[in-house]
């Protein structure tokens, strides 16, 4: 057996788990994986940037239950285990040296973080290199158990909010499940092109109900509408360096699973049929808008950093579902475009959180500020950051959103875009709220002997900062990956150059955006420091803060309760009407436990028996008559 | 907990009644006193191979004779368990309100044991002839074997050991038979003795030790299970 | 016809009354009875499976097996089954004496509501829970309501 | 060594059995004190039915044998049926047997386990009707005592609510089978099987329905296993295993076994299904409420059977091998589970626990997996609404398992609040020994795994398994070429 590209990246991902157990006790250990992770990079890398192919098998095929398995990667994996591998290394990096210290002084396995991040980057590439729908299936559930993993590591919350995701990944992986046997008995087998030619004779009803299957099971992971609320408390508990990496690919899954089986798998068809009066594309995409708009809104709510920042981890996926659904070249390539954006900067703000809170001792909002003159890296990371999550130039969140507004208003779906729009105006406000209450005003007096983290934990952060910056300026490097990724599952291509996307109604050109931007910034800085920059240091209390007078038993700047008025404004909106629809099923299913134990628990346990027996036989008389009975 | 309701008290008695039509329906829809003795007919035609006259006993002790050792070891088991279950419960001898019972009693039920165990094994000996057998003498032997006990005098006559090794050795007689057959190249349980002339008291082969065996370990196991039950009774405590 | 009615009600009847008093007694020692009667009445049912009109015992007679006989299978079954319901009568009983000594008591429903709290007490189950116990991630855990 | 020596795997046991007390006697063994020589005898008899399993069953699967008993042909007299599916049964019972027989048990516990295991053989043999009436009986007797004497003073009372209901369910199989007599005249499954198929004695699908009821009791079918919970809950964790593990799958191969060889019309295979739809609901939903994790183990249980009843209604050519995968996937899993809650859990114990649970609730490439894939496929190519409500019920049913098994690992997390159900209070800070318990976890655990790796092959040996079972033609004509010898 000649061993393929495709299958030495399976041996150094089955290394690094391997290695992870062996070397992971040790601080040091973390930087051989670290090299694995790297070497894994450099392979996938290889195959993105390889002009021959546009697919690479694995040489290894299983025979499992008379089903073949094997594993390719093309466009679409590739450009997802990119962002997976890429991820990885930088969290690994981070988590090399004091950080990986700390940890373990609180009582934390550092094996087991290397263990299920490892794994967890195993089972992705297996899910992502998925070739049938067995492996495919296999996959997933592993992924889906390995970030059960890496939740449940810290114990505790960590383990309850673990347990509430899996009860929803359990949830989505069976209505998969489900969709899987019928498309497996309808093909009469899981290989992808069988199941695409056996699709057209395939009846409405069946593949509106295969539609809504794969939809919501896949959808459960990317934290689609209304399965969403297990996400933020999940990831905000898993250690710092692994949240970063859940929340910056591991949710992403969802999306390329849905884009497989949809797109590659059933060839789009299905979305073009209607439901109830309404095209199931529309109705995707209004889900994918309720996605951007309600996690947004909860965000912002938030006090605590990590929770904030998961919860606009799963707006964000709303982009991208937007943007797919609307499955015109620009739409489409901005969707999978802001997964890499995404990524980025999540990953970027997540490590900043998590600096923040290796010297503080907390990511609580209401507790924190003025960090920015103690940790001034991590507050260019965590500015460049916001900046990207904003979706404002020159950083990459604005050329994916861009392309996905632009798309929408050439389709005419002005609601839609009103609805995206109040997505990020939400996002602005929430962000502002994280960098403001963490890093701006006085510092507390209690985080004044603090030092900016070490390098093995600043490095990984200005690198990803550069490449939000980089690819911000330059989208043609990703949009080139995208187009491989688009090309793959048959989906149309925006033209692009380096600067950005060529369109008949309005190119978009970040050379030209930045340089602007740039000059904008150097003129403003030639008047400031050309006019003296003088600048006058007051008292703190000296201010005058939104028509509130401060007390010194306030903080000094306004962190406590911050968007008062706003939050007042749109307070009737927020019921916790998903909480409550979570808690009704709950309930109606322990009320029907009870009921159902109530047999079990009878005085008379044969008059269940009896009664049974005799609808039994009543039943018997009535079917049995051909039998031979009565 | 118990979910008990009082106008439901009925429902039992609905269902009852359906179980009673369903099953009268099933039944009657079997022509009645007209069996098909498929099996039946079969063993009728054999004509008596085994060399016993009760048919029954041919099919207890020869064609179904995995029953029968089932059915053994179920009673085996019964007073193992009753055996086991009343283990440490407080031994006290209860002799049934004996003062009241009166010397006839006495006397009678020591003038009785002999005649009772000797029809007994009358039963037993002759279950290969006519009806009875080891099952039906058995339980005359256990009655026997009580009957003292019942009249206030102990359980002189039921030592728990010896009723065990008895026990023991019947079952242990019936399977050895079985395992016997199997020695000579023959099947399991096979009856291998000469079958001798039908209707005689020496024939049908090993029929009659087997029922022999039956018999005494029924009669054993019947006593000790009466023993058991009846001198461990316990005094109730006083629930919590 | 009649025979085959009176026969078939009887062994019927018998075992749905015994049933219905396994059912609907309210003390273990009445339900064991209602067993033993619905036993009775399923042996019935087994014999008169084997029933013949006009037949003889099948037991040798003058030189030969009687020609019309009533099948000695059924027969045999139930000598079986009628073995096996005393093993099975004589143990419930040892059971019952067992169970009397622990609770005192042979009523149904005080048995019951013992035997549940001893259940729980051997598995350490608390069914008090403080009023201000934190709330429960309904996902995860369901309160405990009795 | 002759086939005709298979008797003695039901015979040895019971002759052992009823020696063992005269001989304790002989030895001097007070009647409540353990005894090693006992303890060993038992373990060697056991060990002696394996020898004979092994010597005869080798090559089973490409021909089943039958032997007679007492010389007798069929129909008239019995015979006992070694097919791949009795041999698979034979060896896991005597397997389960030899694991999880208590060592320091009295005299009299060392005798009613010997009848089980006899009952327990006789029932996978057995190839007459009413025989397999006597063994279940046998079976249930055995079990009353056993668990009786379990310590607790409850076991008295669910020992004999458990023998209430078992008995009102022989009353109504000794209804069915007097019916089936009745309709038919004859007791062998073979005989059976051949008048059905001609049509000659066609059965009542009734007969077929009161011997589910009354054998179902043993198979925790709903509505008659109101014992489950009760008496998992009082007796020993080996016990336990033993009565989740194998005795109730004992008695569904039973049921299968009379539904495939007597019943073949569709009608008869709804029931199983709705009770099974039933059961898998009531008890995943039960255990998802139950608070120790003993009763949670049980309730599961009668879900797991439940899932099993259904996929033994479907069509003979999926539903067999799904139906005998999940069961005896469930076979190696439940013991393992209730064991390892024998013990305090330590960090090894719970990664063990995990692996079960994971296999438990199917998540690939485990082998529950492949069980749960078979039955899903299964229900969806056979189709039908029933089948559709129960492959809804099966997915539903999954995710409930997945949050009450993990629910265990929780509290194992949790320390400061103890693990009901199980031994332990506080997480064990030092690894305390594995024991006998732990090790047959840990054996199982390495089976679970082993059979992942060689999926391929154990499936394969499975299918032919389930098509032999499956072959009515084959039965019958095995046990007619036996009557030609």
């Amino acid at each position: 057996m000649e061993l393929a590209l495709l299958d030495m990246l399976g041996i150094f991902a089955v290394g690094t788990v391997i290695l992870s157990l062996l070397v992971g006790e040790h601080v040091r250990g973390g930087q051989q994986l670290s090299l694995l992770y790297l070497l894994q990079l450099v392979i996938v890398s290889f195959m993105v940037s390889s002009s021959e192919s546009t697919q690479f098998s694995s040489a290894l095929t299983l025979e499992l239950q008379g089903v073949t398995m094997s594993w390719r990667l093309d466009g679409l994996g590739l450009y997802f285990a990119l962002i997976t591998v890429a991820t990885a290394l930088f969290v690994s990096v981070y988590m090399v040296g004091a950080w990986g210290a700390h940890y373990r002084k609180q009582g934390g396995s550092l094996p087991l973080l290397h263990f299920a991040l490892s794994l967890n980057v195993l089972t992705m590439l297996l899910l992502l290199a998925s070739g049938d729908l067995l492996s495919l299936f296999i996959g997933w559930e592993l992924a889906s158990w390995s970030a059960f993993l890496l939740m449940a590591l810290a114990g505790g919350t960590a383990l309850k909010s673990a347990l509430r995701y899996l009860v929803y990944a359990m949830a989505g992986a069976m209505m998969v499940f489900g969709a899987i046997a019928i498309l497996v008995v309808e093909a009469g087998s899981f290989q992808f092109a069988a199941v695409n030619s056996a699709l057209v004779q395939l009846e409405a009803e069946t593949s509106l109900l295969l539609l809504l299957l794969v939809v919501a099971g896949f959808g459960v992971k990317m934290g689609l509408l209304p399965f969403h609320l297990w996400q933020a408390s999940a990831y905000a508990e898993t250690p710092g360096p692994g949240a970063a990496f859940l929340g910056a690919i591991s949710s992403r899954l969802g999306l390329f699973a849905i884009l497989l089986v949809l797109f590659k798998v059933a060839g789009g068809g299905w979305l073009n049929q209607s439901l109830a009066g309404v095209s199931s594309q529309t109705l995707l995409a209004w889900v994918a808008v309720a996605t951007i708009i309600f996690p947004t809104f909860t965000a912002m709510r938030q006090n605590d950093a990590r929770e904030l920042l998961a919860w606009h981890g799963i707006g964000q996926g709303g982009y991208m579902l937007l943007g797919i659904a609307m499955m015109d070249p620009l739409g489409a390539a901005g969707g999978l475009l802001h997964v890499f954006n995404h990524a980025t900067y999540q990953a970027a703000l997540f490590l900043a959180v998590s600096a923040v809170i290796y010297r503080t001792g907390s990511s609580d909002l209401n507790h924190l500020g003025g960090l920015v003159v103690r940790m001034p890296l991590t507050f260019v990371t965590m500015l460049v950051g916001i900046i990207g999550l904003a979706g404002l130039p020159p950083t990459n969140g604005f050329v994916s959103k861009w392309l996905v507004y632009r798309s929408l208003l050439e389709q005419g779906e002005v609601l839609l875009f009103v609805g995206a729009v109040v997505g990020t105006l939400g996002t602005i406000l929430s962000v502002y709220k994280l960098i403001h209450n963490s890093f701006l005003g006085s510092l507390r007096l209690e985080h004044q002997p603090i030092r900016e983290v070490p390098w093995t934990m600043w490095l990984p952060m200005l690198l990803l900062s550069l490449i939000i910056l980089l690819s911000g300026i330059f989208p043609g490097v990703p949009l080139q990956w995208v187009s491989a990724a688009l090309l793959s599952i048959g989906l149309p291509v925006p033209e692009f150059n380096l600067g950005g996307v060529v369109a008949e109604g309005g190119s978009l050109d970040m050379r030209i955006i930045s340089g602007v931007l740039f000059a904008g910034f150097a003129m403003a800085a030639l008047i400031f420091y050309g006019m003296g920059g003088r600048s006058r240091r007051v008292n703190p209390l000296d201010n005058y803060a939104g028509g509130h007078f401060l007390y010194a038993a306030n903080r000094y700047h306004y962190s406590n309760n911050f968007y008062a008025g706003l939050m007042h404004l749109i307070k009737p909106w927020y019921r916790g009407l998903f909480q409550r629809i979570e808690q009704a099923v709950v309930r109606l299913l322990a009320v029907a436990a009870g009921l159902v134990q109530g047999i079990y628990l009878q005085a008379q346990a044969g008059r269940m028996a009896l009664v049974v027996t005799v609808l039994l036989l009543w039943w018997g008389s009535y079917v049995g008559q051909g039998g031979g009975g009565l | 907990m118990s979910r008990e309701h009082r106008s439901m008290a009925w429902t039992p008695l609905l269902f009852s009644g359906g179980l009673a039509f369903m099953l009268f329906s099933l039944f009657m829809a079997v022509p009645f006193g007209e069996p098909l003795m498929r099996v039946g007919g079969m063993i009728q035609q054999t004509d008596g191979e085994l060399g016993a006259a009760n048919l029954v006993t041919a099919v207890v002790l020869g064609y179904r004779a995995l029953d029968t050792l089932g059915e053994l070891a179920i009673l085996f088991a019964a007073s193992t368990s009753v055996g086991l279950i009343l283990t440490g419960v407080k031994q006290r001898t209860v002799s049934v309100e004996c003062e009241e019972l009166g010397e006839l009693f006495e006397q009678a039920s020591t003038l009785l044991l002999p005649l009772l165990i000797m029809v007994g094994f009358y039963i037993i000996t002759h279950g290969h002839l006519t009806p009875g057998g080891g099952f039906q003498g058995g339980v005359i032997i256990a009655v026997a074997l009580f009957l003292p006990t019942l009249a206030g005098r102990g359980a002189a006559l039921l030592n728990h050991r010896l009723i065990q090794q008895v026990e023991g050795g019947a079952g242990a007689l019936f399977i050895l038979l079985g395992v016997a057959a199997l020695l000579q190249g023959e099947s399991f349980l096979q009856p291998w003795l000469p079958v001798g002339e039908i209707g005689a008291l020496f024939s049908a082969g090993t029929l009659p030790l087997l029922y022999l065996a039956v018999g005494i370990k029924v009669g054993a196991e019947l006593a000790a299970l009466l023993t058991h039950l009846s001198t461990n009774v316990p005094s109730p405590e006083v629930p919590r | 016809m009649t025979l085959a009615i009176i026969l078939y009600t009887g062994a019927i009847g018998l075992l749905v009354i015994g049933l219905a008093g396994v059912v609907m007694s309210s003390h273990l020692f009445r339900m064991l009875l209602g067993l033993v009667i619905a036993e009775a009445g399923a042996n019935l049912l087994l014999i008169l499976a084997g029933y013949r009109w006009g037949g003889a015992a099948p037991i040798w007679q003058a030189g030969q097996f009687p020609t019309t006989m009533v099948d000695p299978v059924p027969q045999a079954m139930v000598l079986t089954a009628i073995v096996i319901g005393v093993g099975v009568q004589a143990l419930a009983i040892a059971l019952l004496i067992r169970h009397r000594h622990y609770s005192g008591t042979l009523q149904r429903t005080g048995g019951l509501n013992q035997l549940q709290a001893d259940l729980d007490r051997e598995a350490g189950v608390r069914h008090t829970r403080s009023s201000d116990a934190p709330t429960l991630n309904p996902l995860t855990e369901v309160e405990h309501v009795h | 060594m002759s086939t005709e020596w298979l008797p003695l795997v039901v015979a040895l046991p019971l002759l052992v059995a009823f020696l063992l007390q005269p001989l304790a006697h002989w030895l001097g063994v007070r009647a409540e004190r353990p005894s090693p020589v006992l303890y060993g005898l038992s373990l060697m008899t056991i060990a002696a039915t394996l020898w004979i399993t092994l010597q005869l069953g080798s090559d089973v699967i490409a021909q089943p044998l039958s032997v007679t008993m007492g010389g007798f042909n069929t129909p008239v007299g019995i015979n006992l049926y070694l097919d791949g599916l009795a041999y698979l049964l034979l060896l896991a019972t005597q397997l389960a047997l030899l694991l999880l027989w208590p060592a320091g048990a009295a005299v009299r516990t060392h005798v009613l386990l010997l009848v089980l295991a006899a009952s327990s053989m006789g029932l996978a043999l057995s190839g007459d009707l009413f025989n397999l009436y006597v063994f279940y009986e046998l079976l249930a007797v055995a079990t009353f005592g056993l668990i009786a004497a379990s310590p607790g003073r409850a076991a008295p009372l669910v020992s004999f609510r458990y023998l209430l209901l078992s008995g009102m369910g022989s009353v109504l199989a000794l209804s069915g089978i007097a019916l089936i007599y009745s309709h038919s005249g004859s007791l062998n499954l073979a005989d059976l099987s051949m008048l059905a198929a001609s049509g000659e004695g066609s059965l009542p699908i009734a007969a077929f329905l009161l011997i589910l009821v009354g054998f179902g009791v043993k198979a925790e079918l709903f509505a008659v296993n109101s014992w489950v919970p009760e008496v998992y809950s009082v007796t020993s964790s080996r016990f336990a295993a033993l009565l989740a593990g194998v005795v109730s799958k004992l008695a569904v191969v039973m049921i299968v076994r009379i539904l495939l060889l007597l019943f073949p019309q569709p009608e008869a295979t709804d029931p199983l299904l709705l009770l099974g739809i039933l059961g898998l609901v009531s008890g995943e939903l039960a255990a998802w409420r139950s608070n120790d994790f003993r009763r949670m183990l049980a309730y599961s249980s009668i879900g797991q059977l439940g899932m099993i009843f259904i996929a033994f209604s479907l069509s003979l050519e999926l539903g067999l091998f799904a139906g005998l995968a999940l069961s005896f996937h469930h076979m190696v899993v439940k013991p393992g589970l209730f064991l390892l809650l024998q013990q305090p859990l330590s960090r090894w114990r719970v990664v063990l626990l995990i692996l079960f649970a994971l296999s438990l609730v199917g998540v690939p490439p485990l082998p529950g997996f492949w069980a749960k894939l078979a039955l899903l496929t299964g229900l969806v190519e056979v189709g039908g609404w029933l089948n559709g409500v129960a492959a809804v019920t099966f997915l539903v049913a999954t995710v409930v398992e997945a949050g009450y098994l993990f629910r265990i690992v929780q509290r194992y997390y949790q320390e400061e609040r103890p693990i009901a159900g199980s031994t332990s209070s506080t997480v064990a800070a030092v690894e305390s020994p594995w024991g006998w318990e732990g090790g047959v976890a840990l054996m199982l655990g390495g089976v679970l795994l082993a059979v992942t790796l060689t999926i391929n092959p154990v499936t394969e040996q499975l299918q032919q398994i389930a098509l032999q079972s499956g072959d009515r033609e084959r039965l019958i004509s095995t046990i007619t070429v036996s009557e030609v010898e």
